[in-house]
């Protein structure tokens, strides 16, 4: 049981790095960015092709970020002239270009056959408990490092004109700042983000497949979010943790309801998330932790 | 600083909106704009704060032509505008709304904001205490916390005019300041407009009600379908018979 | 739906507090615990259900027949969603939470794949359906846990190149589903067509979900091929073969069997499947384990056995497991229980094709070899079977057995 | 005569990406909608379609039965749902459209499982016409399309209804203030866009094979048409879907099979920063 919650903990930790990117994009500054998973995946896939290839996980790590990084700079550039549900559009489509360039540079990729064998983070340690949990605090520890990250910027100067920009991007520009500045760097530290989390779930999961960087994390990132709160930081952490709680609590019904079949069960499973994305988009658009309604 | 605006020329299809407009806004000055409804107004205000392109002619600020910069540049290089509709950040506070407007913030950098983090906390206290005196003096300090937003139209054109000061405009174009605004707010505003004026900051003023304009400046130009029919003292341009003509016409 | 944030919190808390509590399922000792973890959803969604059903029937006979050393088999059914991710937490619930001693039914490679480090590391069996030829081998089978009731990608290959000459074919051209399966069967067809002096007129690889493929097989058509085998599955190979037969061209197909079900057969119709060759690793049709197997089969999802060959291969890995607990004796450790489970494959010893029979051999002393519903199993050093193939014709109903070829 | 078949089988894929994109930028455009459950409205259909067919062994009353259920459907869905967020931010709306159509996904998951389905028509070997094989089907799907087309066209320029839509779209404050129903008229709105995502389904359900992702996996490339067309251009969408899909199959000889489908979003983006009201947009832009 220890050993289950543990990976339900991990995995919670490595989407909350997801979730708090999002929040400073979307929550922060209004960027409304689909394409996640594209950074995520090159995150994942740096760190799966560097580490098999016998460079250490420190070169995995920073190539995805710096990678995620250097490719979001032109999409800030699209951004600063898009409005937003067609930068939704973009994004998402980008999401999707990183995904067929996985699967079609076969050389370097593996394509579909994905990448095994990626080592785990503190493999020194044989212990099948203390590995884990040395890995769980350290995820824990990161977020903290974002979390405080995150409110240094959402308190200063910075986080000021972003969410002006979020409010009235216009009024911004009128006021002599150029707000493409600003949106770009926020699209560069989320990117960097979602390519962190995207190398610590390639060296927790194991194995990396183009089936892992489809638009369906987004939607999830995009619903902890919403879960817990737009624009608010507690809010990313106790949305990610609910909407697993959500999807892995349905794994236990069958053991509790066993005359309902488990391919009923599975529709059910994305039939709830559904609908709590409806609910909460209709009567609760602020989450759980929110005080003040976003339109 | 002196603003001139030289024969320009918008047109959507067949419509010219602006169509050879010149005038000049002097150093100091207190220039009003009236016209009928659709009369090309504020798509005047958008060429010369470099919203919309023009299809001819230019703006320039003390002999420097604006026309390759955009709306960002004109703003720093003191030429601010307000909007018809308020454009406040709704969610952030008024005294946000303020600060988020001044120039130059080393905490507006990611680098300076953690890597030089007592100069970003001394710039903010000095900042600070420059917004606490525009609120007063804009009597604005009563709700320094309330998120702009949840304000009435007179004191959102109130925080757009706090907010073009903060910049260091030289030269604000207000667009319809006393629109939706309760008449002792009117006199509050227009008595801030010529106090600031007093001090050196020049203003081009469109608005409606023209016995408030006509109170406030001391030039006033009439736009009718995109031309320039008229301009000058508030008095005499009131009394022209083409400007009584197209303006006052059948109307009110 | 107005609550406010406090009240949100303690909702919270009590919801993980929930989750958190112990299920009650403290391990007995006569109790051998199994997981069932199938691709109920997603790309495997066509085969799934019927596995885990197999796997939870089959152990209830076998509970009901005794039991084997004693001990009784408790199932815990989860879905992997065909997807890695999901496949990895299911799997650490059903260790973690259920502490299964062995997984059954991951089909896709990706899980497979995925799945493995775990059941290694927590010393459990695993027996899955997947055609990667990485799964036989170190890393992933460092521990020999791992079995395969599948024939692997290379070996539908090397099948389909050798029905592919025996029916005369001379120019082939392959086309694949891009996913390692898919493009797996293609590549082994082409190792195995080259190794035999042949060539390939066109390779194409193919994305999926799409409205059509009519550009991927123009570009295949053009090379002029006498036959196209596919490594595909039932949506593309409808819309392929029915664009194919719209071109007006007279290629003929060779393709898995699993690329046509009941629905899309009785759409395309005779004149397009009288083109077909279809290959499928020999369910061991005659058996007494496959009519075992197929009346199960028919009594939990109302349908005939032969049409889900994954969920006889299911049925196997439940006998085969409680055979070698059998095997091991009364409270006998995984470790000893993994031992027994290749000898007891086969080919070595008396024939024995149901549990019953099984055991009572053993207990006679007597040495077995289980020759199961999807095929004699005979499992190799690596775990993995070597079933015949069948080549399988259009009568204008049904695709029916024409010939087997062994490789 | 390879290109020229190439152009007719991306021609047929454009019509099924631009009758899905019509679906799209009807709502899109009028309501400043983004309904990502036009997909899954689409599966409905084809599988109403399905259903209905199978019983009464006639394709149209298959058809007919796949335009009410997708008109049901939409305007169930906005009676319930989409109404409330009519103030919200279009994020709200594309959050909430996710949500609903993972319901309908997973909804025509239980009932009807997740193995392929396909339709029974009688295949046939195809016409030639001046060197191209053109299918029979091919020509009706396309007729169908044009004539959906048309009376999208017709109903939005011709009809009462069609004018008070595109007043509420150009002016909803003004429009009301006139005396039109904003209510009523996005009931029309909504009810047509799923009669039309249901012909789509039905077009691509015999295109292709039935099964609960059937629609949700032409969302992107049909929502790239709809801004290649130009928000709210009814034309401009279904002339963006017979470009992408013309685009993308001419294209495969260079960039291969698998980059094919990241053609639709190259144009798109190509598009967006060129003209980003699209191609046949209104001067109201992407910015």
């Amino acid at each position: 049981m220890e050993a289950y919650l543990l990976a339900i903990a991990i995995f919670v930790a490595i989407f909350t790095l997801l979730t708090l990117g999002l929040n400073l994009q979307y929550g922060l500054t209004g960027l409304t960015n689909f394409g996640l998973v594209g950074f995520f995946g090159i995150g994942a896939y740096a760190s799966a092709i560097l580490t098999t290839h016998g460079y250490p996980v420190v070169a995995g790590f920073a190539a995805g970020a710096a990678l995620a990084v250097i490719a979001a700079w032109p999409i800030g550039l699209v951004a600063l002239r898009l409005r937003d549900d067609y930068f939704a559009i973009a994004t998402l489509g980008l999401s999707e270009v990183v995904r067929v360039a996985i699967i079609s540079e076969k050389e370097l990729t593996a394509g579909v056959q994905g990448i095994p064998g990626i080592p785990r983070l503190f493999a020194v340690l044989e212990s099948r408990t203390w590995q884990p949990l040395l890995l769980l605090a350290v995820l824990v520890a990161a977020n903290l490092g974002v979390v405080l990250v995150m409110r240094r910027i959402a308190r200063s100067p910075f986080g000021r004109v972003i969410g002006a920009i979020r409010d009235n991007e216009e009024a911004v520009r009128a006021l002599g700042k150029d707000p493409a500045r600003f949106k770009t760097q926020v699209l560069m530290v989320g990117a960097g983000l979602s390519a962190v989390a995207g190398s610590f779930y390639a060296h927790y999961v194991g194995y990396v497949t183009p089936d892992q960087i489809t638009p369906l994390v987004t939607f999830q990132i995009w619903m902890a979010m919403i879960l817990g709160g737009t624009g608010r930081i507690s809010g990313a952490v106790l949305g990610t943790l609910l909407l697993m709680l959500l999807i892995e609590g349905a794994r236990f019904l069958p053991d509790l309801l066993p005359f309902v079949s488990s391919t009923a069960m599975a529709e059910l499973r994305v039939f709830v998330v559904g609908l709590a994305l409806v609910l909460f988009t209709v009567y609760r658009p602020q989450g759980l932790m929110g005080e003040v309604a976003r339109r | 600083m002196s603003l001139e605006i030289s024969r320009l020329v918008k047109a959507y299809g067949p419509i010219r909106v602006t169509d050879d407009v010149s005038f000049t806004v002097p150093a100091g000055g207190l220039v009003g704009l009236i016209g009928p409804n659709g009369a090309g107004k504020s798509t005047l205000f958008s060429l010369v704060t470099g919203f919309l392109a023009p299809d001819s002619g230019s703006v320039s600020l003390d002999g420097r032509s604006l026309d390759r910069t955009g709306p960002a540049e004109r703003a720093r290089r003191g030429l601010v505008r307000t909007f018809q509709v308020p454009r406040e950040f709704s969610h952030l506070t008024v005294r946000d709304n303020l600060m988020a407007a001044a120039p130059g913030q080393a905490g507006e950098t990611l680098g300076a904001l953690f890597l030089l983090p007592g100069r970003v906390r001394r710039e903010e206290e000095a900042l600070r205490r420059r917004v606490e005196e525009m609120m007063a003096f804009l009597k604005l300090d009563r709700v320094a916390e309330v998120p702009a937003g949840n304000l009435s139209g007179g004191q959102k054109k109130l925080v757009e005019l706090g907010r073009a000061l903060m910049t260091g405009a030289r030269t604000i174009l207000l667009d319809e300041p006393f629109a939706g605004v309760n008449p002792v707010l009117i006199e509050e505003i227009s008595a801030r407009v010529r106090e600031l004026n007093a001090r050196g900051i020049g203003f081009l003023v469109i608005e409606h009600d023209l016995a408030a304009l006509s109170r406030l400046v001391t030039t006033l130009h009439v736009l009718d379908r995109g031309r320039l029919i008229a301009g000058g003292p508030p008095a005499a341009v009131l009394a022209d018979p083409a400007v009584r003509d197209a303006y006052l016409g059948g109307a009110s | 739906m107005r609550f406010d944030r406090r009240q949100t919190l303690r909702l919270m808390a009590a919801g993980t507090l929930a989750a958190g509590l112990p299920r009650g399922a403290s391990a007995q000792a006569e109790e051998f615990r199994v997981g069932a973890l199938c691709p109920v959803t997603g790309a495997g969604a066509t085969f799934g259900a019927g596995m885990q059903k197999t796997i939870i029937a089959t152990a209830a006979r076998i509970n009901a027949a005794g039991g084997a050393a004693g001990r009784t088999f408790r199932v815990f059914a989860d879905d992997d969603q065909t997807q890695p991710q999901a496949g990895v937490l299911a799997a650490k619930k059903l260790l973690e939470v259920n502490r299964v001693q062995a997984i059954l039914g991951t089909w896709s490679s990706g899980v497979s794949l995925a799945v493995i480090p775990l059941t290694n590391e927590a010393g459990a069996i695993l027996m899955n359906t997947s055609g990667a030829p990485a799964l036989s081998v170190p890393p992933a089978n460092a521990k020999h846990l791992s079995y395969r009731f599948q024939a692997t990608n290379d070996r539908f290959g090397r099948a389909f190149a050798q029905i592919a000459a025996r029916e005369g074919f001379k120019r082939p051209a392959t086309m694949a589903f891009n996913n390692a399966s898919g493009i797996g069967n293609t590549e082994g067809f082409a190792k195995a067509w080259k190794a035999q002096g042949g060539s390939l007129t066109k390779a194409v690889v193919y994305e999926p979900n799409q409205p059509s493929y009519r550009s991927e097989l123009q570009s295949v058509l053009d090379t002029k091929p006498d036959v196209i085998v596919m490594g595909s599955y039932v949506a593309d190979t409808a819309i392929i073969l029915r664009e194919w037969y719209q071109t007006g061209a007279t290629t003929k197909f060779i393709l898995p069997d699993w690329a046509v079900n009941a629905s899309t057969i009785a759409s395309l119709g005779e004149d397009v499947l009288s083109n077909c060759i279809t290959v499928e690793s020999v369910a061991n049709e005659g058996s007494p384990a496959f009519a075992d197997f197929d009346a199960l089969y028919r009594k939990e999802m109302g349908a005939p056995g032969r049409g889900n060959n994954y969920a006889a291969m299911a049925y196997d890995m439940m006998v085969l497991l409680a055979l070698a607990v059998e095997a091991a004796g009364p409270g006998a450790d995984v470790a000893a229980i993994n031992a027994r489970i290749i000898p007891l494959s086969g080919p070595d010893g008396e024939v024995v094709s149901s549990f019953a029979q099984g055991r009572d051999a053993l207990k006679a002393g007597r040495t077995i070899n289980y020759d199961g519903a999807s095929s004699v199993l005979d499992l190799d050093q690596y775990g993995d079977v070597t079933p015949d193939f069948g080549a399988y014709k259009f009568n204008g109903k049904s695709f029916e057995r024409k010939y087997i070829v062994k490789i | 005569m390879l290109s020229l078949d190439l152009l007719v089988a991306g021609l047929i894929s454009g019509l099924v990406i631009g009758l899905s994109a019509l679906a799209v930028t009807l709502v899109f455009g009028v309501a400043r909608f983004p309904n990502a459950a036009t997909g899954d409205a689409m599966s409905l259909g084809a599988y109403a379609a399905l259903a209905v067919a199978a019983g009464t062994g006639s394709l149209v009353a298959g058809g007919v039965a796949a335009v009410l259920a997708g008109i049901l459907l939409n305007v169930i869905l906005y009676l319930l749902v989409f109404r409330r967020l009519s103030d919200r931010s279009p994020i709200m709306s594309l959050l909430a459209s996710i949500g609903a159509g993972f319901m309908i996904r997973s909804s025509l998951g239980l009932v009807y499982g997740q193995d392929p389905q396909a339709f029974r028509v009688p295949l046939a070997r195809p016409l030639v016409l001046l060197d191209v094989r053109v299918q029979w089907l091919d020509l009706k799907l396309a007729g169908l399309t044009l004539a959906t087309l048309a009376v999208v066209y017709l109903i939005l320029a011709k009809t009462a209804a069609g004018r008070r839509m595109r007043a509420v779209s150009a002016d909803p404050a003004l429009a009301r203030v006139s005396g039109i129903d904003p209510t009523r008229v996005m009931l029309t709105l909504w009810a047509l866009a799923g009669g039309v995502s249901a012909v789509a389904g039905l077009v691509l359900g015999l295109k292709t094979v039935v099964t609960p992702d059937l629609g949700w996996n032409l969302l992107l490339p049909a929502f790239a048409a709809a801004v290649l067309g130009g928000i709210g251009s009814p034309l401009g969408a279904v002339a963006a879907g017979i470009l992408l899909g013309i685009v993308q199959e001419l294209a495969t000889p260079f960039v291969g099979f698998t980059y094919k489908i990241a053609i639709a979003f190259a144009v798109l983006m190509l598009v967006l920063l060129i003209r980003p009201r699209g191609l046949f947009g209104r001067a109201e832009g992407a910015r």
